[in-house]
């Protein structure tokens, strides 16, 4: 029975025996590496859930979106370039698309403003679907729209408590009421959005009939990719299209330079840790070599010193990996975390909550242990072996 | 046990300046279950002796011979298993753990012998009650008296029923009545048949009637 | 910066090399040290001293040969991950592809654990005898694994350095596939004849294992290796996907397939290097273990069974052969 | 194994076995619906990271590197940090 071995081996019951009595030496230790792993897989965990939910979003995003570019600017794309592109064969599922940023000057904060084509059978069920009882009788009556929850926080705190009033270019005002707020797990894309209908951004925005902020189509075959965006070249000079492939890549590369950089700057952290833990571990005490003289002289080897040494460093950093990030993993996805959370979404614009998904990678737990183990272990390695071959005549003094 | 020493030196801090020579052509011989005493002002080279026999430390040259297996040029391994295996050491300063408990002391040596730990505890407290320190086997060795020190040491000593058995000035700091017991000890271990060494500068010990040799040390050479 | 370095798994894996290497560099200069003073007749505290670091670089060794077993995995898994990073490279075969250093590295890796493995059992033989009698074989041993890995460490940072995310590489069909008539297969060999021969292989190895014929057993536990990477990529690797044109080793390393690779690969080696490791401890040092032979020919059968689980659960699912 | 030891090793594994279970159960499913189903309303999945949104801003002078250039880009903004 494994247990039983386990239980009455000798050389563990020494080995913890040792480890207890040394309290002192190991706890500073563990401490200062619960730290380090639990901001490292903090970091981790974040940058590697946002991007899996991101990614996970990319999946009903359009194949490709179509705008219209000046001076290396996108402009609003006229209208008459959907039946164009309709005309092409292979294309399904062209919508317009208007949306835009509104700038709240006094605060100089901005909201997302969408336009949704309500008459769309598919779009009003989904928004049915997502705002639990919205009756979308007096949201298409009135000029309403939906808030995202950063937005209803702005503008409750502003005193614009049931309605906000946007200026538009013209110059003239237009008043919409606040339908409801948007679920709170939608925040991370919904939290500074406002969705109303597509003629209401239209004014908001003072957008001409004709004209559309950008085109977006699918194209089922994905062989066809590339001849349907030279077709597009062709038929319009000044186009810009942007594949899904890019925005996939893009998303990647977000939190990969972010946490990729992170280490980097992490890993400045990594080598002090490793100097005061070689000169921890190393500076013995003249009791400790005294200990091991003395375990030497009653016939422990060096190899037998060696493993104890060994196993000792190893359970300090089995230890503190598994706490460290079992602390990570309830700081980030069971509340959420508070405070870091802010680098990754940013804090500039309106503040924001998001519900992290828990994302827990084979990789990602690998790449911890590894970028923790294995400079520890190695800053130890040294001295243990210093402290092992300290001659069994020492104990003779 | 038979022990033989032929023409070991021991030349500390060799080819520096404060080259000391510790030990000069020493040669001797113990056969098995003998007491041996070896007396001499401290500083004489009983210790450095005795070392050597328990491998504790290697000779600048010459040759220790133990059931005719060469002990003085051992690699580690084999040097640390003669040690755990066949000697017991008394040390002077008694040298044990000060901040475990008396029973974790002499369950020390055992802890690589391949017993597990329940068998390891029953020899430990069997070695224990020979050496009459079996009631205070949990308290810590910090909060013992000397005499008590001295029995946990040769309790450890004497836990793996070691074959040859080396005390180094045992009596040093024991008053005479615990000195007494301590050869009572060593009277029942000489009728057991152990090989017994014991270097000391006490005279009690050279007029004890199953001491079979005394060698008489000065400066590093035999006299 | 280009996207490569800065993936986090690249920056840990290069940072664990380079640490690991950094050890290896003091082992490799205590072991010059061991071999121009070792003398082990001699009296003097110097020789001691050199035992003491003997033992140091022992320690080296075996910690940096634990840590490179776990570094393997690790590698081959950056390397899946890259593959999203790099246009065309749809699993870890693209990426190995995507520049010259790719394949040997990863055969180096291999060579060097089996290297160390066997450096590790020489040194517990060595510590068993009462006079370091291979202390200099095995020192010059190590100084031949020090130059593999050193050269090992060149290629990972070249290797990581010249991965262009622009160019697109080739993906696993194209690599191994029959394009172009002729199948990969080497020596002339067809299916049918493969898999004879991986069976035969596999009952020459526990023949030859369980009747001490050391040499002979070292021989036939290359083969059945270098048979059996081939049987797995051209006709195990097809059950696994369930897909006869997919011929790929990285492709069952990713979750769809349940990371099932990981322990495919890892038998084989794990196998085939006990085999050569228990019979050049019974022919070169007359040590031979019972334990050591007995736990690699369960992994090598394992490993077959595991092989042909999977062959004959597709049989009775669909009960035609792909 | 002496009892301390046996306590501290399985108090830590309790906290990785609840970190296993909530793992496990918490499937997230909520969430991804609803960030579903608001892109398919919008068709826009970029993420909301409330970054000072680069706009040369027409009211208030914005400092730039270099004025006969006004597009290009401070060194301070975040973009080293963020994707281009």
């Amino acid at each position: 029975m494994p247990s039983r071995i386990l239980m009455n081996n000798a050389f563990l019951h020494f080995l913890t025996l040792l480890l207890f009595k040394q309290k002192g030496k190991h706890i500073g230790a563990v401490l200062i590496s619960v730290i380090i792993i639990f901001l490292l897989s903090s970091v981790l965990f974040i940058s590697s859930s946002l991007q899996n939910t991101l990614l996970g979003t990319l999946e009903n995003q359009s194949d490709f979106t179509l705008s219209r570019v000046q001076a290396g600017k996108a402009i609003n794309t006229p209208s008459d370039w959907l039946d164009k592109v309709l005309e092409i064969n292979g294309i399904s599922k062209v919508a317009p698309r208007v949306y835009g940023r509104y700038f709240f000057t006094p605060r100089e904060k901005s909201f997302l403003v969408v336009g949704v084509d309500l008459f769309d059978e598919q779009s009003s069920k989904e928004l049915q679907s997502l705002v639990k009882g919205l009756d979308l009788k007096s949201f298409l009556s009135t000029d309403s729209m939906l808030v995202g929850e950063g937005v209803k926080a702005f503008l409750s705190e502003h005193y614009y408590k049931d309605s906000f009033s946007f200026k538009t270019p013209q110059g003239s005002f237009k008043k919409v009421k606040i339908q409801q707020t948007l679920p709170s797990q939608t925040n991370l894309i919904a939290n500074d959005m406002i969705i109303m209908s597509i003629d209401l951004a239209r004014e908001v925005f003072g957008l001409g009939e004709d004209e559309v902020t950008d085109i977006t189509f699918n194209v089922p075959n994905d062989a066809e990719w590339d001849n349907i965006i030279g077709k597009l070249h062709l038929l319009f000079y000044d186009v810009r299209v942007v594949e899904k492939r890019e925005i996939r890549k893009a998303y990647e590369n977000l939190y990969n330079y972010k946490g990729g950089l992170f280490l980097i700057l992490y890993l400045v952290a990594m080598v002090t840790f490793m100097l005061i833990l070689y000169q921890r571990y190393s500076m013995v005490y003249s009791t400790e070599r005294k200990e091991i003289g003395i375990l030497r002289a009653v016939g422990w080897s060096i190899k037998d010193i060696l493993k104890l040494k060994f196993y000792e460093t190893a359970v300090v950093v089995l230890v503190s990996f598994v706490l460290g990030v079992a602390l990570a993993y309830l700081y980030v996805f069971i509340w959420d975390a508070p405070l870091l959370s802010q680098i990754f979404l940013g804090g500039a614009n309106l503040p924001n909550q998001v519900e992290f998904v828990p994302v827990l990678e084979f990789g990602l737990l690998g790449s911890i242990f590894l970028f923790y183990a294995i400079p520890f272990l190695a800053a130890v390695l040294i001295p243990a072996w210093k402290i092992a071959v300290t001659p069994p005549k020492e104990a003779m003094l | 046990m038979m022990i033989r020493v032929e023409g070991i030196n021991k030349i500390f801090n060799e080819g520096t300046p404060q080259a000391f020579e510790a030990l000069k052509s020493i040669d001797l011989e113990v056969a098995k279950g003998e007491t041996m005493i070896l007396s001499g002002v401290s500083g004489s080279g009983k210790s450095t002796l005795l070392s050597l026999i328990a491998a504790l430390d290697k000779p600048s040259s010459g040759k220790i011979v133990v059931e005719g297996e060469l002990i003085s040029k051992l690699p580690d391994l084999h040097a640390s298993a003669y040690r755990a295996k066949s000697i017991g050491f008394i040390f002077q300063h008694f040298n044990l753990l000060e901040s475990l408990s008396v029973e974790e002391n002499v369950i020390a040596p055992l802890i690589n012998s391949g017993f597990d730990i329940v068998s390891i505890k029953q020899m430990a407290a069997k070695s224990m009650q020979s050496a009459a320190i079996s009631h205070k086997a949990s308290q810590q060795v910090k909060e013992l008296s000397g005499g008590e020190k001295q029995r946990c040491a040769i309790a450890r000593a004497l836990v793996h029923e070691p074959e040859l058995i080396i005390c180094d000035e045992p009596t040093a700091n024991l008053d005479r009545e615990n000195s007494l017991k301590f050869i009572e000890i060593l009277q029942s271990l000489h009728q057991r048949g152990k090989t017994i060494i014991v270097a000391t500068h006490d005279p009690l010990f050279e007029t004890l009637p199953f001491v079979s040799k005394v060698v008489h040390m000065e400066d590093g050479s035999i006299v | 910066m280009n996207e490569i370095l800065l993936s986090n798994e690249v920056i840990v894996y290069l940072l664990s090399e380079t640490v690991l290497y950094l050890l290896l560099f003091i082992a490799f200069i205590s072991t010059l040290g061991l071999l121009r003073k070792w003398n082990f007749d001699a009296f003097t505290t110097e020789q001691f001293a050199l035992e003491n670091r003997s033992y140091l670089v022992m320690t080296i060794i075996f910690f940096v040969m634990l840590l490179k077993v776990v570094l393997l995995p690790y590698f081959v898994y950056t390397i899946d991950n890259l593959s999203n990073l790099i246009p065309g490279a749809m699993c870890g075969a693209g990426v190995v592809k995507a520049n010259e250093y790719g394949n040997p590295l990863l055969s180096l890796k291999i060579i060097i654990l089996f290297l160390s493995g066997l450096w590790l059992s020489m040194n517990s033989i060595d510590l068993k005898e009462k006079s370091y009698p291979y202390l200099k074989l095995k020192s010059w041993f190590f100084i031949l694994i020090f130059l593999l890995l050193s050269s090992e460490f060149i290629l990972d940072i070249l290797y990581f350095t010249h991965i262009e995310t622009t160019n697109p590489v080739s993906c696993c069909s194209v690599i191994f596939g029959q394009t172009g008539g002729g199948n990969g297969l080497p020596f002339g060999l067809d299916i049918l004849k493969l898999l004879i021969l991986f069976y035969l292989l596999f009952a020459l190895v526990v023949l030859t294992t369980l009747s001490d014929l050391a040499v002979m057993s070292i021989i036939a536990s290359l083969l059945f290796g270098v048979i059996a990477y081939y049987a797995v990529v051209y006709f195990f690797g097809t059950y696994i996907y369930e897909l006869p044109t997919h011929l790929c080793p990285f492709c069952m390393l990713q979750d769809h397939y349940y990371y099932v690779g990981y322990l495919l690969w890892g038998l084989l080696m794990l196998g085939v290097f006990l085999t050569i490791d228990a019979a050049v401890m019974q022919s070169f040092f007359k040590q031979p273990s019972k334990s050591l032979k007995r736990i690699s020919l369960l992994l090598l059968s394992l490993f077959v069974l595991l092989c042909s689980a999977y062959v004959t659960v597709y049989y009775l699912k669909n009960g035609v052969f792909l | 194994m002496i009892k301390e030891f046996t306590i501290l090793v399985s108090m830590v594994l309790l906290l990785a076995g609840f970190v296993l279970v909530h793992y496990v159960t918490h499937n997230g499913i909520s969430s991804k619906e609803m960030l579903s189903s608001v892109t398919k309303v919008t068709k826009l999945s970029s993420p909301t990271l409330s970054v000072a949104y680069y706009e040369p801003r027409v009211l208030s002078y914005e400092e730039v590197l270099n004025p006969a250039y006004p597009q290009m880009q401070t060194m301070n903004k975040m973009d080293l940090v963020y994707a281009k």
